[in-house]
């Protein structure tokens, strides 16, 4: 156990998946180079047939990511920032979520396709997006949103052994931070949420970069007396509704935190979910701290106007708590 | 690779093969007609050259991609014919379970990565099956077929480029059937399709897509670069849809995009009638033919009665598979 | 008033605002000889050099629509199916989405993208998504899916008057079915619910294509003895809450019927709106009736097990009906 | 067009506006390293004479799509030289209102549709405003300009396509700069850019894009072709980006792409090397060019002054701007 940045766990993931499993192979622009670091030092290591440097062309990388793990190799395509997959995207939801279903089961498709999403860093609507939601109603693709380097790790390797397209979406503003990272072979099994904060008067169900600052309202919150059970789910898909139902069966209070826009958010889903599963758990309105159905701007001002943070979480609570004469 | 390379024995089994596509072509718009199939079907009649002549150079280990008109390369890679049609017919006994249908048809057990309703879709999946044989160290190629529309597609260009890049052992086979959906080529298409590749270093030329001896030549010369490691190329085989777009399409076109002059002059020129005259040519007996023919109408017979009794899938199914 | 077929009526919208407004130009693959039926005639009528038969390069027509909205133009860019959104969906999600207000609104873009989406008629996957949910989380995008021909009029005409990207999505197995359309100058606000039936047991939300099977379930559930107020959104982007929360206000309860898969679907922003902000009014689970989570597969059978009926839709009503006793 | 057409006043003129850009840049490049930019800038330092030579036949009414690396051709076509460091500041006052930033600035005044954060994004863009300019039967015409990365974008050969078929007044403005982020253009692009058009029809050369003369007179004879009717141009205009891919580049890789002899010796061409030797070698005294220098510089100090004072937008304004 050391501590190490994400992309420092990330890397080691591909790094020891790569020596065990020699299928695998890599597809992106500059992975050789690696400017986000998480393929550095792979063309070293595996050489340059199994480290591909691609040109700028999604439509076919995303693709041939496909059409390669249809036919014996395992890929891992780098799409640098996330809403490089909307260049890419035909391959993604047509071919990616589909080819298996269509074919009666005839394929699978080991793809692990990695980007960066979400805001923070002034680098505008462009470069912004938080897109899982839109992956997550194309259905046949597991998604991975890890919150921690530790948890990268895990999720990655789980992900590079696992037989279906996976997306694995890492906050591009959290490339730095340090946390504890398991050595060796580490996995976490995909679907398994892990409850960060046990409380009892509300659920926070946050998601990848929001756990952060979900973590930082839960101590806010402690300090108004207010306890949090968080739920990191850790995958979006498959999503661990068993833990979420669970907590909520204690605290009878839900709010979900999500960077992406909120329509059709996966805060939607899980507030959707919660409230046609667990109504009767419910006892009061479910909130959702979410991006408003604006793009991202580049001023930092503005972005901080957008992005969810602790003191909106905590608003979120105070809200529904207040109902409940917890808070004052 | 010259033409005058085939057997006449080689002749005779391609012929056999167009002409048990065309059989199952002709029954399925038949069928269609007649309201038996649930999904609109797109046919290769006219075009039956292409995927025969191509595929004839082709194992089980190689693979190809091809398009919503890909019942013919199907068949000229598959021997299930029973599983293709029963495919088409929605049945629980089709090759994809009755999931995929008419545009899906795939065997991959012989190295068919499936048809592809979205035009230009199988382009990047050939280009990964290529990448994929290559890093591998197989000698193992792969090829997409795909419409002189598709070649229309940024991505055939994206596929270019990568596959002179790195060498891959991919044949890019434009199936220039003179429309793509209902427009003619030329008021689409801009220049020569073969002269794409050019810019990119990747040989590209046109072939005569109706007569199977200069596919075979055109592809066995391609397809012997690519495995040995020269790359990918691009053939731009020209031929003629000789039925609809889609079958029924009279049926919601409000007007003609084509005379039947001009259907009945191309036929002059068609594949089966091309391989024939080949065939008379090289002495094949009249009763050599005829006994292949009656064997493949014999197959196909059977594969239209197989699909019409086969069951539904069970409604269940339809929630199975999307994940391994 | 006639009876007219939806892509009738849609065709009739698009010809009269062509004949008032002389900067709408048509762009779309085969749009000259139109297999849809919606933009027939119009190449007769205004000419080769508004009507644009395009190659299918579904990259450059999406963003052509956007650059020529940006300069003076209106654009109807008809991308056939759904599902070829994907093909061009950089366009879609980086530019039309997000031009605007990137530039801190310098430019108006007013663009009508038509596309058929739903399944029904044995087309397989990668021909019947219903991708609204990924459009409206974009966030930039309006959305209209008219349920019967008269409004697809009105909307139409609207949408080709709003200076904003709209998406025209129209049930792709309904363009067959007669209804009243008004005739000459007639349009619906973008943002207007219709309340079809209206009852005081249940409230009933169909998007789209699930209008129909919805009305159907009214009778039956009529002939049980509940009531059901059924309203139609018309417009997805933007969504009516008004509508549906003064429904729920009166009858305590919910079903959101959508052929989106379900994950991050309308039906789930609908209800998690409902479980935010009517949370009080709400005495029972909010029920969802929407795709699983799967592609749309090809035989008639399994169609059916997959998209959303009638049945479906009184069992999903009857759940949360009988915990108030209203049924048995 | 020859580039003995320009008048030593259009020369001295260009080499100003050249010199502004390059202020601009060296002064982004210094508050950037002071942190005092919320985001990341791609300079065009080395690539002046491309935006300035081109942008020199354009009028208000005539567009242009740019890039990520977009300061130079907003520069060469507005004058708001303050509105557009605001905006790179993030300020209430820039040309966006502080929502774009670096990779968005637009001034649509001045018919720039913006800069682009997508590859190859800016082409269809222009495609269409080439489209709608031909519809409205203007003699407008639209410029894109694009990498050599972007090169490999499909949507460049659907645009070809697409301007060969309609004549749309389009020029392909491409900027070959020796890199795709942090790979050689080499490696990742097979052939030659300006090769690409051709299969199309379309007329396509290199031309030496730091002499500034080469490119207004390529620019020129391009764009008035399309202006007349005759269609699109691609102009693959070689140059060299001498700085790094984006600033601040360093701090996070892991390893150098290029050698700085290898910057170094490449400088010897840069742009303003070139205009100043042909100022002087056509006879503009040291002290023209000098004042010319000096009004650039002052101009510059004076937007910075202004984008550093310039208020935050309000936290509000972020919800503005979504829909007209
Ligand atoms: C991305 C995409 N755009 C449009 C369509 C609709 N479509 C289906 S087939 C076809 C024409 C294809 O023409 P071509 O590539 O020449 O193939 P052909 O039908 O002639 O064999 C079109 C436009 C589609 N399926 N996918
Ligand atoms: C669609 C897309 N893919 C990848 C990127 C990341 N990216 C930004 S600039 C760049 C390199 C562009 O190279 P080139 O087109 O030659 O332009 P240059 O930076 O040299 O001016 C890349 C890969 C992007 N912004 N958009
Ligand atoms: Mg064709
Ligand atoms: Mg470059």
């Amino acid at each position: 156990m050391a501590k190490k940045r994400m992309v420092q766990a990330i890397n080691e993931a591909i790094t020891e998946e790569m020596e065990r499993d020699g299928s695998i192979i890599v597809l992106g622009e500059d992975v050789h180079i690696s400017p986000v670091g998480d393929t550095r030092g792979l063309i070293e290591r595996f050489g340059a047939a199994r480290v591909r440097n691609t040109p700028i062309s999604e439509s076919v990388m995303s693709g041939m990511a496909v059409g390669a793990a249809a036919t014996g190799s395992r890929v891992i395509c780098h799409l640098f920032y996330g809403n490089f997959i909307y260049t890419g995207f035909d391959a993604i939801a047509n071919q990616a979520a589909k080819l298996r279903y269509m074919l009666g089961g005839q394929v699978k498709l080991p793809i692990l396709y990695m980007a960066m999403i979400g805001g923070g860093r002034s680098v505008a609507a462009q470069h912004s997006d938080s897109m899982h939601p839109m992956l997550m109603n194309l259905g046949g693709i597991k998604i991975v949103m890890p919150a921690s380097p530790g948890d990268a790790k895990g999720l990655v390797k789980a992900a590079l052994r696992d037989d279906n397209p996976v997306f694995l979406l890492q906050a591009a503003g959290r490339g730095g931070e340090l946390g504890e990272v398991p050595d060796g072979d580490y996995t976490i099994p995909l679907g398994k949420a892990e409850e960060k904060r046990v409380g009892d008067d509300v659920t926070v169900v946050a998601i990848g970069s929001m756990v952060k600052p979900a973590l930082k309202a839960c101590d806010e919150l402690a300090a108004r007396g207010i306890s949090v059970s968080l739920i990191d789910p850790r995958t979006v898909v498959p999503m661990d509704y068993d833990a979420i139902l669970a907590s909520v069966a204690r605290t009878g209070r839900l709010v979900v935190v999500d960077e992406a826009r909120k329509s059709c958010s996966a805060a939607s889903e899980i507030a959707a979910t919660v409230a046609e599963r667990g109504f009767h758990l419910l006892k009061a309105p479910i909130g959702r701290v979410a991006v408003e159905d604006v793009a991202m701007p580049y001023s930092p001002v503005l972005e901080k106007a957008v992005i969810p943070d602790a003191a909106r979480i905590v608003d979120a609570v105070l809200k529904i708590a207040v109902s409940r004469g917890v808070a004052q | 690779m010259s033409p005058r390379e085939i057997t006449s024995e080689k002749l005779l089994q391609m012929y056999g093969r167009m002409f048990r596509i065309r059989q199952v072509e002709e029954r399925l718009a038949t069928v269609q007609a007649a309201g038996e199939l649930p999904g609109p079907v797109h046919l290769y009649i006219g075009e039956e050259a292409i995927a025969v002549g191509v595929c004839a150079h082709l194992s089980d280990q190689d693979w190809i991609c091809s398009t919503h008109r890909g019942h013919g390369h199907f068949l000229a890679k598959s021997d299930e014919i029973q599983k293709m049609v029963a495919e088409v017919y929605g049945r629980a006994t089709g090759v994809c379970g009755g999931k995929g249908g008419s545009m899906h048809v795939a065997d991959v057990s012989k190295g068919i990565l499936g048809a592809n309703g979205i035009v230009g879709g199988g382009i990047a999946l050939a280009a990964g099956a290529a990448l994929s044989a290559q890093t591998r160290g197989t000698r193992n190629v792969a090829v997409v077929f795909f419409g002189d529309g598709a070649a229309n597609q940024g991505v055939l260009f994206e596929a270019l480029n990568i596959a002179a890049l790195w060498r891959l052992p991919l044949i890019l086979v434009c199936e220039n059937n003179g429309y793509s959906e209902f427009s003619p080529t030329a008021s689409v298409t801009s220049g020569e399709i073969w002269n794409r590749a050019t810019p990119f270093g990747v040989p590209g030329r046109p072939v005569d897509g109706n007569d199977v001896r200069e596919v075979w030549a055109a592809a066995g010369e391609a397809i012997e670069r690519a495995r040995s490691g020269g790359g990918a190329t691009l053939l731009e085989m020209r031929t003629y849809r000789l039925r609809g777009h889609v079958e029924a399409e009279k049926s919601f076109l409000s007007r003609s995009y084509r005379s039947d002059a001009e259907v009945e002059q191309r036929r002059e020129r068609e594949p089966l009638r091309l391989a024939m005259a080949a065939l008379q040519g090289a002495g094949v007996t009249a009763d050599a033919i005829a006994k292949v023919e009656e064997k493949e109408r014999a197959a196909v017979r059977a594969a239209f009665e197989y699909a019409a009794e086969s069951p539904w899938p069970a409604p269940g199914a339809a929630f199975e598979h999307m994940f391994a």
